[in-house]
């Protein structure tokens, strides 16, 4: 149930004459989460009006992609949605193996499993850690949220020399194999994320504000969502199960068990897209220990030469990253370099129903519902 | 809007034991001591313990992990640095670097390289600090194993203009510091090349054999049709 | 004017002029250190002696940022109202330092004078109290209007809706103490306390410090009805264009403003200066007194660690649906129990109205919150294989 | 004598701050100086050791009326306070004469019966007297009151809930 914008002719045409207000949130906002900026309209603190206004961070990610070749455009990757540097590279390479038909080592498959829900799991916690801090808790659970996303970064930085732009994915595989005991350590923080994630349940799940807060605020509603083209657990919290994990087995997501959070669809609001996330956090502590107890021994990257000439042909990667779906589309045309690139970001269509979302509600709900959203303002504008 | 649910009571638990917890287990801080692969005693304890002596970097104790890049330099083998340099500035890390920010100009005349045979050399090098997003790209195009990754983080200059520019003289550094600094990757690029130059000069080996078998069969030939011929004769 | 009482004002205002400043840098100390191990980080913890290396846990940190408010630039918008913009934060401190007169502090040199000067002693110190507390509410508005900034509008409506929303329940809560004591005069107040007989120790009086304690904090704008600052909406509300020494003295008013309302707390339920040892040692008292104050701090520091804020319309539903109904029957229950009581003297009556009231508290809590409350609850989700 | 000090200075500023209040044009300085002008008062009720009126004049008159007018010019479109031009009028001058009339007018038989009492026994009104008297002999006349301001609150409350009553009709419609 979207709530409906008051009719301020009607008001206008009972006497209630009232000016509105307007404000240039952002770009320079504390909770826009980057450079983003909503032209509201205000009818004391109700949102009448949103406009949505990006591309601030526009740096020319695709053209720039087209000129030069397959493996100079991976660390650009990196840049996209800047929490998730490793799936975006995954996503990448899935596009790019499918044009050069490549095998990826078992060992190679079962890393990158490992690494994307890692990634998943940094970019869950400090996601809710960010919506709480919009919600006005002063920092607290975002601080918690930062010291476990400090340690699974420490292990990416160990494995790959960066803790952000990891540029660790290669076409075929991954770059270099994970240093001695790298593996211990990550079951050892696996075996201790439960722990957190029950005190980080605990400090937020049943606080009384931050449910009132968040319940019915920001609803959309099944069908706006499949229209919209909204995916990943903004598509979930709005009751439709669709998990590309599941839906395209890619890599070797078909070996795992595993579940995929959802809702009856009845609300899809802000509590449901935190709540969603709280729990595909666990699920990927599952997948994490049975691919930390599985993965074998052997080679960590394919027969690739590291400049390759693709026979002309379309290919479109993708995959469920933390966001959504995130694909890439490319076309060679059997030079180096690809003819056209052209990326899917899961924070840009996502963004798209934030009027929708917003448009009758207070200031400050305007506020959390974009936090909800989860966007990254270097993959939106790319 | 409800309090009586207990909900806020369970989060003040929360950040009670957290408050009290901060007093006594490390573990509960945001900074980690995984960060180092290097003992911790090796590690400076404060800040006023450092630099110890002139010109001593922070990076170069803290160094920071085995994969850990942050800047590209030249490697040049056991030598005058200059004598043993491996690149020969073939330009290819130049026009895969994504950001563009390498600047070659190659040498006129050849100048012998450590194995004593006579290469090109970059007679200019520059790599632009404010431009390098330590990609490690240039690494692995590399034929040569010229180019690899410091993991030096104080490139900071007070000199916008001429100091953000890295020069050769500047980037090259001995393959035993790479081996300090990166030992475990050093240590398997260099068995990587030792092995790829055994393959070579194998492979070198087999096809002077197979030259000099090919020329005594061309030879045996020759001689057999020339004793054939004598035959004939 | 004769030169006793010069030394008699003189003798009450400066201690108080001396020891609230200073404790409010201690409390900023206390604050960012507390907020910091709640979040699991060290706190300020390298200034304290200038030129050597002794960090005394970052004492020095208030000394030090003081100095750079005083010497940061002060920006007026070119907009703004430049009379207004520059009374405001002045506009804020005065009142807040004012009602900390109204407090009784009674300092060990209090025998000295003449105690026509100790604004404590006033018949209606009381009702004072929340007069001159009420006028910050000016403050913040004038602040947030003179900035010319819509933030800094919206911070200010903000502020007054609240303020002059939750003064009520603060008010009618204090009512209960005013009728028990049968007083406004903050003096007789404490005097009936002592020896422990702490309104906070009965029903209605534990309920009307609770209400009491919300409204404060919602006065004093301290999370979780920091909605006039709130950050990741309004930036920082009214005062989003101060910077230097003006934000300073906001800050300062805001503290101030805070020991004033935990004080009155203190005095109204808390037993004031009352506590052990106070025949050994009468001057103890003043001891007591701040120590309480600061365990209200405590509370109100742990619990902006803890806590979101609310949304504007759910504030203003807690005080008007909730806290106003509340304390409204808490005087009914108080009057009845004192009636009680002196109709028919006794244990058992006492007993019996005790759990009257509490089963009527809790019950008429319960039922507000039936008939307010949204329907939020945690949910159930589904799992798909 | 300290206290004839403090007389005229706050009698001076009672007085311009109401003839600032009456004169600006910009709403948001005029209620401000209203505000002056009530905490003037004030200070002339506890000059007269009226403690309690002086503490109900704050309460009521700077914390609720000013609020409620700040209020209200926050509902128009005045709200930034652009045109702040003093008032005048051609008709001002006449303005002037009949305001001081009335004075004259009201003064007159203060100034002519000279036996006003020129010292007071030092008299110390009790809150708790004054509370005795509304519930004794006043009790009426305070209940009434107190009812008449219920009444006018529910009526408040009721006008705005048919307002939106009546929106929703609207809206169905």
């Amino acid at each position: 149930m979207t709530t409906a914008a008051p009719n301020y002719e009607l008001l206008q045409q009972e006497g209630l004459e009232t000016s509105l207000l307007e404000i240039s949130m952002g770009p320079h906002h504390p909770s826009t989460h980057g450079v983003f900026r909503m032209d509201v309209k205000l009818d004391g603190e109700t949102v009448v009006e949103l406009r949505p206004v990006f591309g601030y961070l526009h740096r020319n990610h695709e053209k720039l992609a087209e000129n030069m070749t397959y493996l100079s455009s991976m660390p650009f990757t990196d840049r996209l949605d800047y929490f998730n540097s490793m799936t975006n590279n995954w996503a990448y390479a899935l596009a790019a193996e499918k044009l050069i038909e490549v095998e990826v080592p078992e060992r190679a498959e079962y890393l990158r499993v490992i690494m994307a829900e890692l990634t998943r799991l940094v970019n869950h916690v400090t996601l809710v850690g960010f919506f709480v801090n919009d919600l006005g808790a002063l920092g607290t659970p975002l601080m918690y949220a930062f010291r476990e996303r400090e340690k699974i970064l420490d292990l990416f930085e160990q494995a790959s020399g960066a803790r952000m732009m990891c540029n660790y994915f290669r076409f075929g595989g991954l770059r270099n194999d994970v240093p001695e005991g790298w593996l211990d350590r990550t079951r050892e923080l696996v075996d201790r994320f439960p722990a957190f994630l029950d005190e980080y349940e605990q400090l937020l799940c049943e606080n009384e504000i931050i449910l009132s807060r968040t319940q019915g605020v920001g609803n959309l509603s099944r069908e706006l969502a499949v229209n919209a083209g909204i995916t990943g657990p903004m598509l979930r919290a709005s009751g439709v199960n669709y998990d590309l994990r599941k839906v395209d087995a890619y890599g070797i997501y078909d070996r795992f068990k595993f579940r995929v959070p959802y809702t009856d669809g009845d609300t899809g609001d802000c509590y449901d897209r935190f709540m969603i996330r709280m729990l595909e956090m666990r699920e990927s502590v599952a997948i994490l220990k049975q691919a930390l107890a599985d993965i074998p021994e052997g080679d960590i990257i394919g027969k690739v030469s590291k400049v390759f000439k693709p026979k002309p042909a379309e290919a479109y990667g993708r995959i469920e990253g933390p966001k959504g779906e995130l694909g890439f589309y490319l076309i060679a045309d059997g030079t180096t370099k690809p003819y056209r690139y052209r990326v899917r970001p899961p924070s840009l269509i996502n963004l798209t129903v934030l009027r929708d979302m917003c448009l009758g509600g207070k200031i400050a709900d305007a506020c959390i519902i974009l936090g909800s959203i989860d966007i990254v303002l270097g993959e939106v504008d790319r | 809007m409800s309090i009586l649910g207990g909900g806020i009571f369970k989060g003040m638990a929360v950040t009670l034991r957290n408050f009290v917890g901060s007093y006594f287990s490390k573990e509960r801080f945001i900074t980690t001591n995984e960060y180092s692969w290097r003992p911790e005693s090796e590690l400076p304890q404060s800040i006023g313990d450092y630099p110890k002596e002139e010109g001593e970097q922070l990076s170069d104790t803290t160094t920071v992990n085995h994969y850990s890049r942050n800047f590209p330099m030249l490697l040049h083998d056991t030598g005058e640095p200059m004598d043993t340099i491996r690149c020969v500035a073939c330009q290819i890390c130049e026009r895969e670097c994504p950001p563009q920010c390498i600047y070659i100009e190659k040498s006129t005349e050849k100048k012998e390289n450590a194995d004593g045979k006579p290469q090109f050399y970059p007679a200019k090098f520059d790599i632009d600090v404010s431009v390098c997003m330590s990609c490690q790209i240039c690494v692995e195009v590399c034929p040569f194993d010229a180019i690899v990754m410091n993991s030096q983080f104080e490139l900071s200059t007070p000199d916008r203009f001429g100091g953000l520019l890295v020069r050769r003289d500047d980037l090259l550094k001995s393959n035993d510091y790479y081996h300090k600094i990166h030992p475990q990757e050093a240590a398997t690029r260099d068995e990587r090349m030792a092995a790829d130059k055994a393959a070579k000069e194998a492979k070198k080996k087999a096809a002077a054999e197979k030259a000099k078998a090919a020329a005594e069969a061309k030879a045996a030939a020759a001689e057999a049709a020339n004793e054939s011929k004598e035959d004939t004769e | 004017m004769s030169l006793e009482l010069i030394k008699d004002i003189l003798l009450a205002t400066v201690p108080l002029l001396v020891i609230f400043p200073s404790l409010f840098a201690f409390t900023t100390w206390m604050e960012r250190k507390a907020l910091a191990r709640i979040q699991n980080r060290i706190g300020p913890n390298k200034i304290g002696i200038p030129c050597t290396r002794i960090g005394l846990f970052g004492l020095g940190q208030p000394a030090a940022d003081g100095i750079k408010m005083i010497f940061k630039e002060d920006i007026v918008p070119r907009g703004a109202d430049k009379l207004f913009h520059l009374l405001a934060p002045i506009l804020a401190l005065i009142p807040a330092m004012l009602i900390l007169c109204f407090l009784p502090l009674e300092f060990p040199w209090g025998k000295f004078m003449s105690g026509q000067v100790q604004a404590f002693l006033l018949d209606s110190a009381v009702i004072f109290f929340f007069a001159i507390s009420g006028l910050a509410t000016l403050a913040i508005f004038m602040a947030g209007w003179a900035s010319r900034n819509k933030y800094s509008l919206l911070g200010g409506m903000r502020a007054v809706a609240q303020m002059v929303s939750y003064e009520i329940p603060l008010v009618l809560s204090a009512v209960v103490v005013v009728m028990m004591a049968g007083s406004l005069n903050a003096k007789e107040i404490a005097d009936v306390q002592t020896g422990f007989n702490w309104f906070v120790l009965t029903p209605w009086g534990l309920a009307a410090f609770i209400v009491f304690f919300v409204a404060a904090l919602a006065e004093t704008n301290r999370s979780p009805f920091d909605l006039p600052e709130a950050e990741s909406e309004i930036i920082a509300g009214y005062f989003t264009e101060y910077s230097g020494f003006k934000f300073a003295l906001f800050f300062l008013g805001e503290y101030i403003a805070m020991f004033a309302i935990s004080g009155l707390a203190v005095t109204l339920f808390l037993g004031a200066g009352d506590g052990p040892f106070l025949a050994v040692a009468p001057w103890l008292s003043v001891v007591w007194f701040i120590a309480k104050i600061f365990g209200l701090i405590a509370v109100m520091i742990w619990l902006r660690g803890t806590l979101p804020r609310l949304r504007v319309d759910q504030l203003m539903a807690f005080a008007w649906k909730f806290l106003l109904p509340l304390s409204i029957f808490n005087i009914l229950l108080a009057g009845m129990s004192h009636h009680v009581t002196v109709a028919y003297p006794g244990t058992t009556a006492q007993v019996v109205t005790w759990t009257v009231s509490l089963v009527g508290m809790y019950v008429m809590a319960k039922g507000l919150d039936k008939i307010s409350r949204s329907t939020a609850k945690p949910r159930e989700y589904l799992y798909a294989e | 004598m300290t206290q004839e000090i403090t007389f005229w200075v706050l009698a001076v500023i009672a007085v311009l701050g109401a003839l600032v209040a009456v004169r600006r044009r910009n709403l948001i300085h005029g209620v401000f100086a209203l505000m002056i002008f009530f905490a003037a008062l004030a200070g002339l009720f506890l000059l007269l050791l009226a403690e309690f009126i002086a503490a109900v004049q704050i309460l009521v008159y700077i914390g609720a009326v000013g609020i409620l007018l700040l209020f209200a010019i926050m509902l128009t479109e005045r709200v930034t306070g652009d045109d702040a031009r003093d008032i005048t009028s051609r008709g001002s001058f006449w303005g002037w004469v009949a305001a001081l009339a009335v004075l004259v007018f009201l003064l007159l038989p203060a100034i002519q019966s000279a036996d006003l009492p020129q010292t007071t026994e030092p008299y110390n009104p009790s809150v708790k007297a004054l509370g005795q008297q509304m519930m004794n002999p006043y009790v009426v006349t305070l209940e009434v009151l107190a009812l008449l301001l219920t009444a006018a609150l529910i009526g408040a409350v009721a006008a705005s809930q048919g307002g939106e009553k009546k929106k929703e009709d609207a809206d169905d419609a």
